[in-house]
């Protein structure tokens, strides 16, 4: 088990802090904007359902970039490293991390602009406008990067089956909540189609184009009747390979 | 209650400092334009947003035929309002669930932050919070009480963890006295919180 | 359960820090030696093995201070909030808190010397030498507070019984290490007389002298066999109320 | 590698202008003497500490008779060695184990950081390490590999977990190519780490 996997269900943690702001400080929104459009160039989108015309959108950016990028940082840390930081603090970590590794940038220049910038907060960022990466995402956010793909394998259950939650080993990603693990469910909803996620997650099990069913779990067989409360059902998506027969 | 939010002012000019050390070198090198990042944002003002969902619910309230068709097929559903990118990024599948006075609705992400960005734009901190994830799952009406909104245990919960492909959104109950609202004045009464589950919508000031 | 109690056996946390100070800034010394001497004046002295003259020592402190109130403050914080803080700065969070609390010193005042000392660093403490105290402070060094009592209850195991450890309510401060809650162990040996922990726990179940059971696990039976190492056996030191009979 | 000890120089200034304000104003107001702290300090440097625990070892190396006494009732055996203060403070109830040809012994506190003052004086940080405290129980072997210290899977590992009132410390093996060294030069070979289990002592260099 990771700890980042097995968030939901943790006791004893005190009250949740009931912040509505999508950013509380305003670097933030910067950081969110730059894996947006990374997201929106990555050169996986050529083959995603709007077959987005990357290789003519001018830029030097030549990666693979998802939500499971992203994630695959933020579950592979250090489980307490985790929680030492805010949310978008994470991601400005990951995200200026793999420029450095993959050599778009390197460290120094980075500390040293850095530096420049604590010195002059006000000072301008480069002005070169990019018409057509800005076409490029507007599109992107309007037409977005579905997974849903033709099957190819046979559905293996159908609602009202009883079924229980594979235990695979632990693994950077993946998208298995570790609460449910080893669970026993029952099948509410199998979606048409079949779904293929960002990127394979190893020996965890996500690879190829998977049926993808709505799960429900009464919350006692989760936790026990007496740690959890009454008349309370969990739903979720759980791809084809995280699930097995009752029997 | 978890100082998630009051970090020192180095900590915070160092964040703010290096990002736009970041977006000035990826500009410099070709990754991004300096107008990329703003598009982006500017989506999020003007296209995709809370707006929306607000829209979409007061429609449902006006409508129960609208509102059986919204939670048969929540994406074609929405199409009928003609309102852009409703299947752009994030909310490439979405679905609604509906509260009514025998269950109540919480979406959730345990594993990180699953948003229907079309229709509720980009999620708020508590939504991320990892004590919310962990809490969530395991005792909602605990911490719906803590926001204010008191389920008795006789009511059914129904937690849907955002753990694939399906975004979930909450069309909330329509508030009392409410009669007199046209579309719109509902909408303004609706906020992200009560589409995902964690706020009632209140009943108008009377006309 | 709560995290901190249940820190042995997490998986996936990537290497030690095998750093082998034990203090790796100065200041730490300060903070544990202020520890020390709070436990070495603590009110509950006076009743300790070594009947200690506490009243007569020269303190304005009247509290009672142990292992406890230190262990109880830091498994009581929030858990990811535990993570964020190196092992002598939660002291130092906990100690000052607790002065602050008890009204020995105002939260403003202690802000404002910090401030003080923050711009003077080298700026001298107060000159206040307190003979009799100081020898109270190296009695209880060299003469310890051993919780050893008569025992009040008979002995519930023999050594070769196998037990269950029980699993009672999380509390803010506990003996039993999560990871054997549940399990099943062998009794490797019966600690003569009893022993009162400083403290009770609460619903957790310490308080008044217990019988005290060193008892073995078979690492296999903690974490399944194909999840730990072969031909590992954990010992730990379990008081009565963490036992249930086998049966 | 968690960077517990990268903090930025504000914290740790931050940390150490505090801790002086505190005992400034304890000393102030009557909780502390000025030469309080001090005197705990100085035990640690001179009544308390490794050097006790290495003594003690390096005397059951060369007596396996007083070995069999350690082994059978520890505070008696270390009271026949007239050292001051071996049952104060966090050393009231210790006990010891040895290493053998078959048995590596590992001590650890998975809740928190009980350690033998008296024969050991306080614990590094590597022993509060939570890192350490999760794997150290399940994983004892691959911990110690990254110690360098490789133990076989044949090898029985037995791990003492410090959760009540004894405090554990371990007898390692004696080196090779050591038999002409006396009891001091034997106890400067021995560390902290051996005697709870992370290191081993040794070989010296040939005579």
């Amino acid at each position: 088990m990771k700890l980042q996997h097995y968030i939901g269900g943790l006791e004893n943690l005190g009250p949740v802090n009931f912040e509505k702001k999508v950013f509380v400080a305003k670097w933030e929104k910067r950081i969110f904007g730059i894996h947006t459009v990374m997201m929106a160039e990555s050169t996986h989108l050529a083959h995603a359902l709007p077959k987005y015309p990357i290789a003519q959108v001018p830029t030097t950016f030549k990666e693979t970039w998802t939500w499971a990028s992203l994630r695959t940082g933020a579950e592979g840390m250090q489980p307490f490293e985790y929680f030492k930081y805010r949310y978008y603090e994470k991601w400005l970590m990951g995200i200026s991390q793999f420029f450095v590794d993959r050599g778009y940038v390197a460290a120094e220049e980075l500390a040293k602009l850095t530096e420049h910038y604590r010195a002059n907060p006000d000072a301008p960022l480069p002005e070169r406008p990019n018409p057509i990466l800005k076409e490029q995402v507007v599109k992107y956010l309007n037409r977005g990067d579905s997974g849903l793909r033709a099957p190819v394998a046979p559905v293996r259950f159908a609602v009202g089956d009883t079924v229980y939650v594979a235990d695979p080993e632990a693994a950077d990603h993946t998208r298995l909540p570790g609460f449910l693990r080893n669970k026993k469910g029952t099948v509410t909803e199998v979606y048409p189609g079949a779904f293929e996620y960002f990127v394979s997650t190893g020996p965890d099990g996500l690879a190829g184009p998977q049926h993808v069913y709505c799960v429900s779990f009464d919350a006692s067989d989760i936790w026990g009747a007496d740690k959890c409360e009454p008349h309370t059902v969990i739903y979720a998506d759980l791809f084809d390979v995280y699930l097995k027969p009752a029997h | 209650m978890t100082p998630l939010f009051d970090y020192d002012e180095n900590r915070e000019a160092a964040s703010a400092a290096k990002v736009r050390a970041l977006e000035a070198l990826l500009i410099k090198k070709g990754v991004l334009g300096s107008d990329s990042v703003d598009a982006v944002l500017s989506h999020f003002e003007t296209v995709a947003g809370p707006f929306n969902g607000a829209r979409i619910v007061a429609r449902a309230w006006l409508d129960s035929d609208y509102k059986r068709r919204l939670l048969e097929d929540t994406p074609k559903a929405i199409a009928e309002l003609h309102f852009p990118g409703m299947d752009g990024a994030e909310g490439e599948h979405m679905k609604a669930v509906a509260n009514s006075e025998s269950v109540h609705n919480l979406v959730i992400c345990t594993l990180c932050s699953c948003y229907p960005w079309p229709v509720l734009g980009l999620p708020p901190y508590w939504y991320k919070d990892p004590v919310f994830r962990a809490r969530g799952v395991r005792e909602p009406r605990a911490v719906l009480r803590e926001f204010g909104v008191p389920i008795s245990a006789e009511k059914e919960v129904k937690i849907w963890d955002s753990s694939a492909q399906i975004r979930w959104f909450v069309i909330p109950e329509r508030p009392a006295n409410s009669e007199h609202l046209n579309e719109a004045q509902l909408a303004a009464l609706i906020t992200p919180e009560a589409m995902m589950g964690v706020a009632l919508v209140p009943a108008p000031p009377a006309a």
